[in-house]
């Protein structure tokens, strides 16, 4: 099984990850960092049109939430936001593959989501609460 | 609702303590009435820790191996199951102490310390348990906030007159009242002491130790803002404690205990603090403990809250009216049924509490006799102490003509 | 002394966990290699407080019943037990806790806040937990008082020299250290340090979560002057910890958790506290756990702490020769043996611990992986997250070897 | 067993409790009460050449706590201070007669013996704090 996990795609982008750096005048910039090991994801996006026009990440951590990250970063750059508001937690588990980790785990699979979240409640928070409210999402929190 | 009486023949089978022997050489049956300091524990909760500890005992929250995804999973469900057991929103409104006291200190500290200023008051009633009144009674002495009483009337009742009067007149910043008296059994009318606090924007912490246990309990339905309890009074484990506080006013509180597990981030001169509700749950919990109360907490959802009280309700009628034809006795507490729980404090003649309990120990039968950790109540009723017997689930008519029986013998050995 | 070896095979048949399968389809028998995080319970400890739930359960202190006068007897029977265990003057200077965490934050609300005043300087190390981090950082805050924390050096010792340096310089009113790194395995040089603050009449903490459960400790040769641990982490059960004071000191400090049992009267408005120890056991106390910690003791005491800590030498240095076969694996801490405790921290290539854990269940090892609640320590390794095997009394060199042969398997996992 | 224990000179005592009362002009008074069950006893004393002159208590609580109080003010009253350090837990046991009592209830019985000693160390803690020392008894303790 876990040869099944830690696949050649994986660990590609833990070795190689993609978008990672900062952004020069990012619209928005957060971190977050998993209390259970400390693994750590800061997001930096720039907005355009209800788009991502641009994305990059830093972090630290394993193998699953720096693949996970580079690759989440990968699937919404340049989407608009509605496609990160309506992102699941299945989505982000089926695009890197990883359909049956454990609990502990599939935390650190969804970090990069849970950020990428954050930052577009932060991204709304002033200039519109309610759709700051929609981009809430329980099923990534832990 | 379920409207069949609880079939306590079967039940009783549940606890292996009540097949103990007890008295002059083990020569009687345990009749176990001290419910309302802790109750006994069926098999289901017993095993349940067993099981734990014999195959997935491990620490929680951090691990990747199995054993502790085995054991956060177990001890998080159990959040689940309490908040859906007193309907909070959220199980992050749930955080667990080790008992009812922690978690009020735990709110005098974090809460308190933070919003009680110089002169506020903090009204208390005259029935309330020491843990709801000493922390209380620290914080005031830091803030110098003062405390007020709402008195109790002579039927056991809390004296409404004096609420309203101290709502309009005082800067009151927070209503701390016990849903149900350990002492009188008195059951609180808690709707509309919330409801008229809520009107004069303030707080209002339950400490429902004694209610939980023995009522259907809803947090949405009362609107507390604050609520406290404990596993062992309610078949759960000793060690767990229960508090729950509104989402809004959690986000804000401050952390109480600080260390392992309640953060995201420690450096060297700060720290942030973790999501809710670990934020206020720091260093290994009592994990063995949580998974306990799950087993207990789904005993008594299978019971049915409605038929505990049922039969609660049945054995307190039965036990007024066995020991109203005891002379020279004298029971505290509401006579309405519907208005109190399944608690009865008396004193019989001039014979001290702590001799009676002496006296009915050798009957096998275990009642409280004391304080009852109500000193602010035995000073309003002016005795020093009372007796109690309080009842659960598993007691029977029988035990209580067996105690009725160990009263007259009291009586005899005091040459009454 | 008892100089024969420990019968691990023994030892395993009285921990009913160590049967257990765990890995992909249950295929592999558990080796537990968690110990510094909670350690796997005897059945003695499980059936002491099975004993205790099925015949005699009740709450202690109070009650004039039998049951209750029994659970009393076991309950107090355990702090003198554990007085002995560490050679305290007197069980009134043992008070129980939740555990190592909360009675750090004891005395942090209730000494610190008392004693720590602006601008004072509390010691700390780099390798602290967070528990004993974080609860001084909060006093911090409120006091305007500056931690400093004592460096490590890069052989993972702490460094003395900046010790002297701040003992000389700084307004330093409390030292708090842990007696054993939970990460780097350190055993700090205790009688060294408590003697030099001594000199400079500040009082010395020790959190010895790590040291109690695998060293002899012994508070009166070192003078210590606090001392906390966890009953979890040392075959007990979850939910107890245990705080000693020295009595002078214990007999200033004001109470922390206020309610029942850590009063003596109750007025309106003041209260007048318990006697030691029992001023700071507020509320039912976890009585099963601590009853089960009687029986953990007992156990440790049969085998000897002697033969514990031979034990775990013997085994650390098997384990440690193991993984030094091992490429590009980076050790922490101490390689003097007699330095260090049955705690190994390392990292091997660039495979990340949690995923070197997630590995590792497979195979049924559990092992833990992260900042192990010491990202001071971390910062100061500067990395994110270590591996960690951590042994006790019945760990055996099969179990290393299983262990030594899953981590070349990871390797191959990761392509390296 | 509790036929044993609430003999007719027990309820004697504690019905009619001998020395029950408080003196004009004490030389020492001092209060304690039972925190496993809120029996309260205050004593008061005169002391004359180094002997108890006067006593007398005050208390409510349980039979046997109040009528060992009542047993012992008559036990040491006109008695050298002496014999007040010399008395322990087993003399006063004996003197009221119950040397079978359980754990919880042996403190009711020596509540008042916990409170002359405490009594004597305030008397001479300023004058004599050597001799108050002597009176520090743990066995009474609980
Ligand atoms: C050195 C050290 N201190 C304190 C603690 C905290 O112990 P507990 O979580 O039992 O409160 C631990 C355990 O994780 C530890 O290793
Ligand atoms: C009304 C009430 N509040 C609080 C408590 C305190 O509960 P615990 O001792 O479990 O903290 C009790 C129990 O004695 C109680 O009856």
């Amino acid at each position: 099984m876990s040869d099944d996990i830690y696949r050649e795609i994986i660990l590609d982008h833990y070795r190689n990850p993609r978008n990672k750096g900062r952004l020069t005048d990012p619209d928005v910039t957060i971190h977050d960092s998993n209390p259970l090991c400390g693994d750590e994801i800061d997001m930096h996006l720039k907005v355009e049109e209800d788009r991502i026009k641009d994305i990059k990440f830093e972090g630290r951590g394993c193998a699953i939430s720096q693949a996970s990250a580079s690759m989440l970063t990968e699937m919404v750059s340049n989407k608009p936001l509605s496609m990160v508001k309506n992102l699941s937690k299945e989505d982000i588990l089926e695009n890197i593959g990883l359909t049956n980790l454990g609990p502990a785990r599939i935390k650190c699979a969804l970090l990069s989501l849970k950020v990428l979240k954050m930052s577009m409640v932060k991204y709304y928070a002033d200039k519109d609460p309610k759709s700051a409210g929609d981009f809430h999402d329980e099923s990534v929190k832990y | 609702m379920q409207k069949t009486a609880l079939s306590v023949d079967e039940i009783r089978q549940d606890f292996p303590i009540l097949k103990r022997k007890v008295g002059v050489g083990g020569s009687k049956t345990l009749v176990y009435l001290d419910n309302a300091a802790t109750t006994q524990k069926p098999y289901v909760v017993i095993n349940a820790m067993n099981e734990y500890y014999s195959s997935y005992n491990a620490n929680i929250h951090r691990a990747v191996h199995q054993l502790g995804e085995e054991a956060t999973a177990a001890y998080e469900q159990t959040r689940e199951k309490v908040a859906k057991f007193i309907n909070a929103r959220s199980a992050d409104e749930i955080i667990f102490t080790r008992n009812a006291t922690e978690a009020i200190n735990l709110v005098a500290y974090s809460w308190g310390r933070k919003n009680i200023k110089r002169a506020d008051t903090i009204v208390l009633t005259e029935m309330e348990h020491h843990s709801n009144i000493v922390p209380w009674q620290i914080l005031s002495q830091e803030k110098k906030s003062r405390i007020c009483y709402l008195g109790v009337d002579d039927q056991g009742y809390l004296k409404m007159t004096d609420y309203e009067r101290v709502l309009k007149k005082e800067p009151v910043r927070l209503v701390s009242v016990s849903e149900m008296s350990n002492v009188l059994g008195t059951i609180l009318p808690l709707k509309e002491i919330i409801t008229r606090a809520h009107e004069n924007n303030v707080p209002v912490f339950v400490d429902a130790a004694q209610s939980v246990p023995h009522l259907q309990v809803d947090v949405q339905k009362t609107d507390c803002d604050f609520l406290a309890f404990s596993a062992h009074k309610m078949l759960g484990p000793t060690g767990v404690g229960i508090l729950y506080v509104k989402k809004e006013i959690l986000k804000e509180m401050p952390p109480f205990i600080g260390g392992g597990d309640m953060i995201k981030e420690v450096h060297q001169q700060n720290t942030i603090y973790n999501d809710l509700p670990y934020r206020f749950e720091g260093g290994t919990q009592n994990i063995a403990g949580v998974i306990g109360f799950s087993a207990a907490l789904d005993y008594l959802a299978a019971i049915g809250m409605d038929r505990v009280r049922n039969h609660e309700l049945e054995i307190t009628r039965y036990a007024l009216s066995a020991l109203s034809d005891i002379k020279d006795i004298t029971i505290y507490g509401p006579k309405n049924l519907r208005d109190r729980g399944g608690v009865i404090s008396f004193n019989i003649a001039d014979i001290h509490p702590h001799d009676l309990a002496t006296i009915m120990n050798e009957h096998g039968i275990a009642i409280r006799s004391g304080h009852h950790c109500a000193q602010v109540l035995m000073e309003r009723l002016d005795v020093a102490a009372t007796s109690r017997a309080s009842f659960y689930i598993y007691n029977t008519r029988e035990e209580v003509d067996l105690f009725a029986n160990a009263l007259l013998d009291a009586r005899r050995i005091f040459r009454i």
